[in-house]
């Protein structure tokens, strides 16, 4: 039976109301292909965590998938605010539950999932304000040294989607330029998507095994989506749309402008083909070519 | 205020990088007396050599020639954590008389009146860095006595001096802004004005924070940006103005 | 100043009687060239710290240069027994301290380490004899779910040894195939010393960012020596010498055969250069070539 | 033994692979009945195809084709204390009626008789692995009533049964040796005769353990190695007979 599904299926198949849901990638490899599929297939209630929320979460908070919010940076990168979120935080419109940590103790979170540990220990937070507005960061005494330690509690996605340069039609994915903490957010999760922009032979995932983050033994399925990361971008294969997310502040400050966004290119087509069709000009951020050179694997 | 932070930047040191005016002053001081900086941006980019303004600090441009690029876990473990980074620079919508940084909200955090970012890596680069550096442009708003809120610590916390809550790093050493630089008493850690731009006067610098500003004895002048300094920020670093609006 | 040295000088500088010494690599990458060196130095009472210590700390434990050895599995891989380690530690001769882990326990003491935290938390050693020999087995609460972990100290050496397939002179080091614990060892070290079988341009270094595994801000000297890690491997370089390994059974069980052994391929030569000229045929392990395609890092 | 072993993995398994005689095991059920049985190595190869028979589990024949290289914490952390192995194999110089596997020494650890080589990994695969299968020749000597050391934890620990100890995995399911397989006993978790090779008795076994061993009623016969699985191992797999030496 094969993993590699559409992405309707793939999230009509993993994707449940109520669920906490990760689709991480640390401002390069961020997945908006499933994040409308989400969106459109109208999914609530979902615990949605990142270190970043970016313009991808702010535009699932605007559409109504969120009840809960666990981050660590909530800002446009480079640009400004998310004006969703901050409508939802400052005004209540949605209602939505926030747990913030900071970035290292996101990564904290992840690592002690992915390692099945219940905390993760970090020397962090003293003279800070976030122990008390988080509760769940407490400390744990050194067996050794007799120190405090700052602690975060383990985080175990229902779901992480992660989108990769290229996997095989297992899921075997491989990563190049920033890696954020998508494999750890993987191995913490219960189920894995995997999102590429190539679906590539094994031989060519066992051609270079150091470069595989995320085996298939762990993944659930398989998604090909070229330009899926779109307006995030992908190293090697297209740059950031920067023209868009400078448009997202003015589009997310207001409401009505955010909602004839989601209807144009969410709500509006079928696919992410129909959504790449209304994109101006992707050509102008297709990557140049600056190849690594190659290594020899053998004995 | 760009240029006047590159210069407290030595050749061959290890700088976390945050996007912006911090940016753009390592690649300044890289351009000119510190060829040999090493940048490090939380995004896992090891001795970036970005071709081009960085619009975020997880651009490609920082990954294309950079030395090493490695996974966050190891950013934050094995080389923050680790006291392997000599200069964090930050920045933040209030600072406080004690170098106290809030980025996380105006107002109380659960009805905030304006909801900031949160800290990203603020909060550990305040603890871990050997020191830090702020930039950050002066005003009543900008500078009040307390912040709201502690997102990234600086000399003296709710009561409780830096040292007593066991921070590796040494806390912000110079605060940054377009009237002046602030820096750390000896005794108490609270911030006072140590050198004045050209043309400022220490009243104008009293008037733009929200406690009343002790002055040293002795004052620095600061000294004003270069041509040099000013043709590479406006021609060559920030040719487009996205970070130099208020000047260099 | 330069960090290029000959291994005769970067030993001379960095390694001192009395270090907690590690030099790494599970069987990959195992720099025998240091340990030789070292030896010939007639360096004492060090603390030799490694997972598996392999032939390379059976040839140091022999010549004396060892007052403890800390460790997780001590035989000959796939050959047999390590019968300096055992004589040493069945009969006194020499004197040897030991501290045992399993590999976890080391993994995990050097990702302590690298992370300057004092402990490591694992889910381990339950039902295992190893906390009753090791008092530094200990455990801690989970400050969330009440359950107890075990706990190993963090392990900082004083230097620690990286063997890379390539670096530039500045110590920005390159590895692929097995990695095994190298950079937890090295960012756990006060001190590096790279050995690489290449030395090349940062532009070669900067061509494939995400293969760097040391960065040259944590190396303090760099030695680059051809064929360094013979008779262990080099991925794409050079086959493991297994011929050696499997003589290394008749050598160590025989005192006067190691001695021997010690006398003509350490003690007798001077340099690297030396030791391969009186080794059989090395063609006979050099590397055939298999090539990973190049992936491109433009945007 | 090694054909009895190979048909205890079943087909697209996560097997944790040690050096000899499991990784020959592991390496015919992939050239038989499991093609898509998952290699994974304590040295970090994921999904190994070896070309050639490893000599260690560092291979270089294990990177090679290989479809995942990574290091060792993330081998024991994400791979193992996560969960993800499905069968893990031990060897071992003693094994005990409860299944505890010493690897460490014969006689006291401080002044021992024999310096073995200790745990490596595998008190840790046999904490984690949902199942362990252990793999060794029947003699009084090797299988003592109790071991000397535990270095890997069975059914039962100095009295205290590993359920309350709290370990993920369900421990040694089968004990495969050259005269019969042992399994553990449902209430008391004692390894017990649960089948035999052909031609071999009950008394035979029982003369080449440690303590009065129990056998099952109705006791399984174990089919002898094909010609086909013993044509691969000597002539494909093992032509060298480095692991062989006894039988297949």
């Amino acid at each position: 039976m094969t993993k590699v599904l559409p992405m309707r299926d793939a999230i009509a198949q993993h994707v449940r109301d109520g669920d906490t849901l990760v689709i991480e990638g640390f401002t390069h490899l961020i997945c908006f292909a499933a994040a409308h599929e989400i969106i459109r297939q109208r999914r609530r209630g979902l615990t949605l965590a990142r270190l970043t929320p970016d313009v991808i979460y702010d535009q699932m908070i605007a559409a109504g998938c969120a009840a809960k919010l666990v981050f660590s940076w909530a800002g446009n990168p480079g640009v400004g605010s998310l004006h969703a979120f901050r409508r939802a935080v400052e005004q209540g419109t949605p209602p939505l539950e926030i747990e913030e940590y900071s970035h290292f103790g996101m990564v904290a979170r992840f690592s002690a999932g992915a390692a099945r540990l219940p905390f993760w220990p970090l020397r962090d937070y003293m003279g800070t304000d976030l122990p008390a507005a988080n509760p769940r960061i407490r400390s744990v005494e050194c067996p050794y040294t007799g120190e405090r330690l700052a602690t975060v509690p383990a985080l175990n996605p229902d779901v992480t989607i992660v989108h990769a340069q290229r996997c095989d039609a297992d899921g075997n994915a491989q990563i190049w330029g920033l890696l954020g903490v998508q494999k750890e957010a993987a191995f913490a999760s219960k189920t894995v998507i995997v999102v590429a922009e190539e679906l590539v032979e094994p031989s060519v995932i066992r051609a270079d095994p150091n470069r595989t983050v995320i085996p298939g033994m762990i993944v659930s399925a398989v998604v090909i989506e070229p330009w899926g990361a779109h307006p995030s971008y992908a190293q090697g294969y297209y740059d950031r749309d920067n023209d868009f997310y400078v448009s997202w502040e003015g589009i997310s400050r207001d409401p009505a402008a955010l909602d004839a966004y989601l209807r144009d290119f969410v709500f509006g087509v079928r696919d992410r083909a129909e959504y790449l069709a209304r994109q101006p000009e992707l050509r102008r951020l297709t990557a140049r070519r600056q190849m690594a050179p190659p290594v020899n694997y053998g004995y | 205020m760009t240029a006047v932070a590159a210069r407290e930047l030595r050749d061959g040191e290890v700088v976390f990088v945050g996007i912006g005016l911090p940016n753009l002053a390592c690649n300044l001081a890289r351009a000119t007396h510190a060829p040999a900086l090493v940048l490090i941006y939380e995004s896992g980019a090891v001795g970036a050599v970005p071709e081009r303004l960085p619009v975020s600090i997880g651009d490609p441009a920082l990954v294309t020639g950079a030395l090493m690029v490695c996974g966050m876990a190891d950013v934050f473990q094995f080389f923050l954590q680790n006291g392997r980074i000599e200069v964090g620079f930050l920045g933040g919508a209030q600072v406080d008389r004690f170098g106290n940084i809030n980025t996380t909200v105006v107002g109380d955090y659960a009805h905030p009146k304006v909801r900031l970012p949160g800290s990203g890596g603020a909060a550990e680069i305040a603890v871990h860095a050997q020191r830090t550096l702020i930039i950050a442009r002066a005003s009543k708003r900008a500078f009040p006595a307390a912040v709201d809120f502690i997102t990234s610590p600086g000399h003296h916390c709710r009561g409780v001096p830096r040292r007593a809550l066991g921070m590796p790093g040494a806390g912000p050493v110079k605060v940054i802004t377009d009237l002046g630089i602030l820096e750390a008493g000896a005794e108490d850690g609270e911030l006072e004005l140590a050198a004045l731009y050209p043309g400022v006067t220490v009243e104008q610098v009293r008037g733009a924070v929200g406690w009343p500003l002790r002055a040293r004895a002795s004052l620095g002048d600061v000294a004003p940006p270069s041509a040099r300094e000013l043709e590479l920020l406006r021609d060559v670093l920030d040719p487009q103005k996205r970070y130099l609006r208020g000047g260099a």
